[in-house]
């Protein structure tokens, strides 16, 4: 199949956007509700049989969750990354289980790690952190290093022979705990944050600053 | 509140009964358990239990810079690190706009199928002990640790080697290390015969493993079998060749497949792939000191590092499949979202249940380290 | 699940082992110790990366039998318990209760950094951090991750802590569980919530082998008597 | 014979037989050791397994069953020992014979069986009806051995066979298919690969083990060092022509032990359908054929 017919077929979806990236690598961006009928067409008509995985992105900012599929075709050598958004408050998404059975693993995860509920997926329900209890930890606004600080204590670790070695001057002068909380080394605020707090704008509880 | 291995659960009338394989079990890979509901020596249904592997990786990479994060891909999948190393600087380059220069993308794939080697040393014993054979374990590991030994000639570290990083590789092959290569290489080859005797002609051994697991091509396809796995079911797939990364396309490798898509099969066609990675370690022996040139492109002081947005989805074959990295940027010094597509969560999830069903109770160990799982990439 | 002020572990109940009157038991008593000194049976629960540091230290190159050092399959047979990197809280409810199913003298060794103070993924939600808060460790192998003959140096350690074990107390940290019980289930049950309890009781046997200490009754205790219920064997039908 | 020299014979000789058991157990280890291209445990590590083993602070019982069949299992050995004649001591051999020395030989398995029950282990459940459909399997051609060599050598006493022997020629030349099946009977009775399927860890955790601890253990580790020797002894008189010494004798069984021991590192274990197949139809046969030549 050529790459024209390969588009033709894509075209067939209204309100799609098709970026070639290189030989091999198509991106397109759909509508959330065209998502399916996008994959039945290229798994039906132009053999993309290989669902390679699903990934999805908390784009908080803009209060959307991103799902990408990307799908690989044996026969074409090509691999689709089908985007797609969806409302982050009502996180729902349909199954593509019947059309992709790996659907099954890439779905559970995204449902525990981001808590998008997909109808009709088989397995909704906890997998991989069956002893967590907290909100999906991937999101966003899950401060993972807030809760280490409040849940352990893990930073009491002075031996001798690291006093010794300070006291002569060497080894690690700086407490590593004085360096996250003075951010010497490094900014700790993604460049998001940074953007953010530029314009005085702070969201979540994110980091003390 | 118990954790659930210990209430015991009341199955009804049935003759069925509950048995918990794992998460502290020789005959599972790494820590992962299987809850198998049996009828006598039959399994009725298996489920897997993963998570017991859990760290947050993909959480934490959100929260270090592009640079820390190298230090901690590789961990992902303990026995095979290096394609993980190799897949993140890939997509990293990729949203960069850069390439590696061409003496790093050999040294890389030099990195790649010794990697590849090792992993595969170690897969060999572990399926022949889960039949009861040991000394093919005993052999494998010494002759991987060899192996190892070269990685820490030339990386620094013997198991990861944190060696790669976007733009390039790290350090320059060490002065002798071709011909070291090559004396391993040898060293293998001439081992060849004694594990054939061993284990890949060993009649008993042979029976135990055949129509064990079998996956026809169709399964594989529809449940999104990759790498040796799906080539002993007869369809001549590889990244390698299909989607070529790296100098890939200049190396000339066949891509051994088997029909069956049972265990014996699996088995076979990781025995060819360890030759082939061989002969293309040959190739690169051959190749190398003509390619000159630096072995990395500058890039910018990594602790102020600020990753132009884009995403980028790059694939390598591992030793255990295809292995993606997804990673997102939107411009800052730190990834806005990786995400991990490991071979065996594929294989060791719907796969192995698949298999499971219908399986004897000793063979269950066997399909699952026939399926070369490795739970880390399940869990992340 | 807050973090609560943690009792700071009272100083190790450190009383010498009541030295026998009889020269012969004496004799006897260190012949036991230099077997337990020699023999030891490993369960390596792999619960991180460490475990691929072990098949090499088991086999032909390092070869961990001249040591006397075997490993076995079941948390019976076992005397060490090697916790080979960074434990999951999922992981660690199935370590705790594979300690507490090992017969004494057990020991436990952690090895990577990652079960020292929790590593390289210190950010981590899902690791605990430091293993020795949930039960005693006899020896660390720190390193990320430990050379094989780091292993096997860490090995040699404790067989020396058990052969000096009844002059020196080192290689006993197993009774230390039993004397500041306290101290460690109320650390698991900070982290696993209230109705946390395992299928040993660990109180009666404290009591059957006479290693009650101070620190084996407290709070957190009475809080786990509130919930304890014992394990039923399931109801026997034909 | 006194009634004294008797008591110290039947003290003596589960003695010497623990003894030699332990250092076949090193040969074990050993043999091991070098097809995996490694050094092996020094001399005396299984004696300090076991005391060790012994020597454990605490350990779990599942209720009488379990100590019982524990007993059952080491005793059952003991039992066989003093019915095995071995160079200067006869303990009671000549009122015994072989039928009850093969009798004796199933009590072990038996016991466990009973032990491992009371423990409720589904791996161990499993195991032990493996151990007890391998002893069912391997009996066959073991039980068509005794009665062969029993008739050809015109007694049921190990002590006139052995006499057979030493005034005529050894058995295996005499009945050499007989002494092929005995070969795969004892490796089967010493349950090592290709035959073991009740330890299996990869599959059942070691199975009948996987509940034992401490002192069960120990038990067990003294069971084996029997099991080695009673096989070992067992067959060279039957075959070997016993030993008219010790300096004669414990080579013979030293070189029986080493057979199934090297086998065994080199394979892996059947599934139990084929391996109830294999031991029913090659030794049995080879067994039939050695009976119709003496016949």
């Amino acid at each position: 199949m050529s790459l024209e017919s390969l588009n033709e077929i894509l075209n067939k979806i209204n309100t799609i956007k098709i970026t070639h990236k290189h030989k091999r690598r198509i991106r397109v961006d759909v509508k959330a509700d065209s998502l399916t009928t996008l994959l039945e067409l290229i798994k039906g008509q132009a053999s993309f049989l290989h669902l390679s995985a699903i990934t999805c992105v908390d784009w908080i900012e803009d209060n959307q969750f991103e799902l990408v599929y990307h799908v690989w075709s044996y026969e074409e050598n090509c691999l689709i990354s089908a985007h797609t958004r969806i409302d982050r408050d009502d996180a729902k998404f349909v199954t593509v289980y019947d059309l992709y059975k790996p659907a099954d693993f890439f779905e559970r995860d995204i449902y525990e790690m981001y808590g998008v509920f997909f109808i009709g997926s088989p397995r909704m329900e906890k997998f991989i952190l069956t002893e967590w209890f907290g909100m999906p930890p991937m999101r966003k606004d899950f401060d993972s290093e807030a809760y280490v600080q409040e849940t352990f204590n893990w930073t009491e670790y002075n031996p001798d022979w690291l006093q010794e070695l300070s006291d002569q001057g060497g080894g690690i002068a700086i407490k590593p705990e004085d360096i996250r909380l003075s951010g010497t080394l490094h900014n700790k605020a993604t460049h998001r944050e940074r953007e953010k707090a530029k314009k005085e704008h702070v969201v979540g509880k994110g980091w003390k600053s | 509140m118990r954790p659930e291995n210990y209430q015991a659960v009341p199955l009804g009338d049935s003759n069925e009964y509950e048995i918990f394989i794992g998460p502290n079990h020789p005959g599972i890979e790494g820590n992962y358990a299987l809850k198998l509901i049996l009828d006598g020596d039959t399994v009725v249904k298996g489920t897997t239990d993963a998570g017991y592997l859990h760290r947050g990786f993909e959480k934490l990479m959100e929260g270090r810079l592009w640079i820390q994060n190298l230090a901690i891909v590789p961990r992902i999948c303990v026995p095979d690190p290096a394609p993980m190393e190799v897949s993140y600087s890939l997509a990293v380059e990729e949203i960069m706009g850069i390439d590696a220069p061409i003496r790093a993308q050999w040294i890389r794939v030099l990195q790649l199928e010794l990697s590849r080697i090792a992993a595969h040393l170690f897969t060999f014993g572990g399926h022949a002990a889960t039949t009861g054979m040991y000394t093919p374990m005993y052999w494998g590991v010494a002759d991987r640790d060899l192996v190892l030994d070269l990685f820490e000639d030339f990386t620094g570290g013997r198991v990861y080697s944190i060696y790669n990083i976007p733009g390039g590789v790290r350090r320059e092959l060490p002065e002798g290390f071709l011909e070291k290569l090559s004396h391993l290489l040898d060293y293998l080859e001439s081992r060849q015969n004694d594990y054939d005797n061993l284990l890949f002609t060993n009649q008993i051994f042979v029976q135990r493993a055949k129509g064990v697991g079998v996956l026809s091509k169709e399964d594989a396809l529809e449940y999104g079998v990759t790498g040796p796995n799906l080539r002993a079911c007869g369809l001549a797939f590889d990244v390698r060749r299909d989607d070529p990364y790296l100098i890939y396309d200049q190396l000339e490798f066949d891509i051994p497949t088997q029909q069956k898509g049972d265990a014996w099969s699996r088995i076979l066609v990781r025995r060819d792939e360890l030759f082939q990675s061989i002969h293309i370690l040959r190739q690169v022996i051959a190749k190398l000191p003509s390619i000159k040139g630096p072995i990395r492109t500058a890039i910018p002081n990594p602790l102020s590092w600020n990753v132009p947005a884009g995403e980028a989805y790059a694939r390598v074959e591992s030793s255990k499949g295809e292995l993606a990295y997804y990673v997102v940027s939107d411009g800052g010094d730190k990834p806005y979202r990786v995400h991990v597509r490991g071979p065996s969560s594929m294989h060791a999830v719907q796969t192995l249940e698949f298999l499971a069903k219908g399986a004897r109770i000793e063979d269950v160990a066997q399909i699952m380290f026939s399926l070369d799982a490795c739970p880390p990439e399940v869990d992340r | 699940m807050m973090k609560k002020e943690l009792k700071i572990k009272s100083n190790k109940t450190n009383q010498q082992k009541q030295k026998r009157t009889n020269p012969l038991a004496n004799v006897f008593d260190d012949f036991i110790d230099f077997c337990q000194s020699k023999s030891l049976f490993m369960l390596h629960y792999c619960t991180g990366c460490g475990a691929i540091e072990l098949p090499p230290a088991m086999t032909s190159r390092f070869d961990m039998e001249r040591l006397g050092i075997q490993p076995m399959v079941t948390p019976r047979q076992a005397d060490i318990l090697l916790v080979t990197g960074y434990v999951s809280v999922k992981t660690l409810k199935r370590v705790i209760l594979t300690y507490e199913q090992m017969q004494a003298p057990k020991y436990v060794i952690g090895i990577c950094s990652c079960t020292v103070n929790g590593g390289m993924y210190w950010q981590s939600y899902a690791t605990a951090k430091k293993l020795n808060e949930y039960m005693p460790v006899d020896v660390y192998i720190a390193g990320c991750m430990p050379r094989p003959e780091a292993v096997l140096e860490g090995l040699n350690r404790l067989k020396n802590n058990i052969k000096n074990d009844r002059k020196e107390q080192k290689g006993s940290a197993w009774k230390d569980y039993y004397k500041n019980y306290d101290y460690y289930l109320g650390n698991q049950q900070n982290l696993f919530g209230k109705e946390w309890q395992t299928p040993v009781d660990v109180i009666a046997e404290a009591k059957l082998y006479g290693l009650e200490g101070e620190g084996t009754y407290g709070e957190n205790t009475k809080k786990l008597k509130m919930v304890q219920h014992p394990l039923l064997p399931q109801e026997m039908k034909l | 014979m006194s009634f004294v020299e008797i008591i110290s014979e039947l003290v003596l000789m589960p003695l010497i037989a623990f003894v030699v058991g332990l250092m076949m157990v090193l040969m074990m280890r050993k043999i091991s050791a070098r097809l995996q291209r490694r050094i092996g445990p020094p001399f005396f590590q299984p004696i300090y397994d076991i005391v060790k083993l012994y020597g454990k602070d605490t350990q779990v019982s599942h209720g009488l069953i379990h100590d019982i069949g524990i007993v059952m299992a080491v005793g059952g050995y003991i039992g066989a020992e003093i019915l095995l004649p071995v160079p200067g001591m006869e303990g009671i051999a000549d009122k015994g014979g072989i039928i009850t020395l093969s009798y004796f030989l199933m009590i072990p398995s038996l016991g466990m069986a009973l032990g491992v029950g009371q423990c409720a282990n589904p791996n161990g459940s499993i195991g032990i009806s493996r151990a007890l459909t391998a002893m069912l399997a391997y009996d066959i051609p073991f039980i068509i051995v005794v009665f062969g060599a029993a008739w050809h050598y015109e007694s049921t006493s190990l002590i006139g066979m052995i006499e057979y022997q030493q005034a005529n020629a050894w058995g295996i030349i005499e009945m050499p298919f007989l002494a092929i099946a005995g070969l795969f009977a004892l490796q089967g009775m010493l349950g090592k690969q290709p035959f073991e399927i009740y330890i299996a860890p990869a599959e059942i955790a070691t199975g009948p083990m996987v509940e034992m601890s401490g002192k069960y253990m120990g038990g067990l580790f003294v069971m084996q060092t029997f099991q080695l020797y009673t096989a070992g002894v067992l067959y060279a008189s039957l075959f070997l022509g016993g030993g008219e010494s010790w300096l004669d004798l414990l080579p013979k069984a030293f070189l029986v032990v080493a057979i199934p021991m090297s086998i065994a590192f080199l394979f892996p274990r059947y599934k139990t359908e084929d391996l109830i197949r294999i031991l029913w139809k090659w030794p049995v046969m080879l067994a039939l054929i050695g009976l119709a030549f003496i016949l």
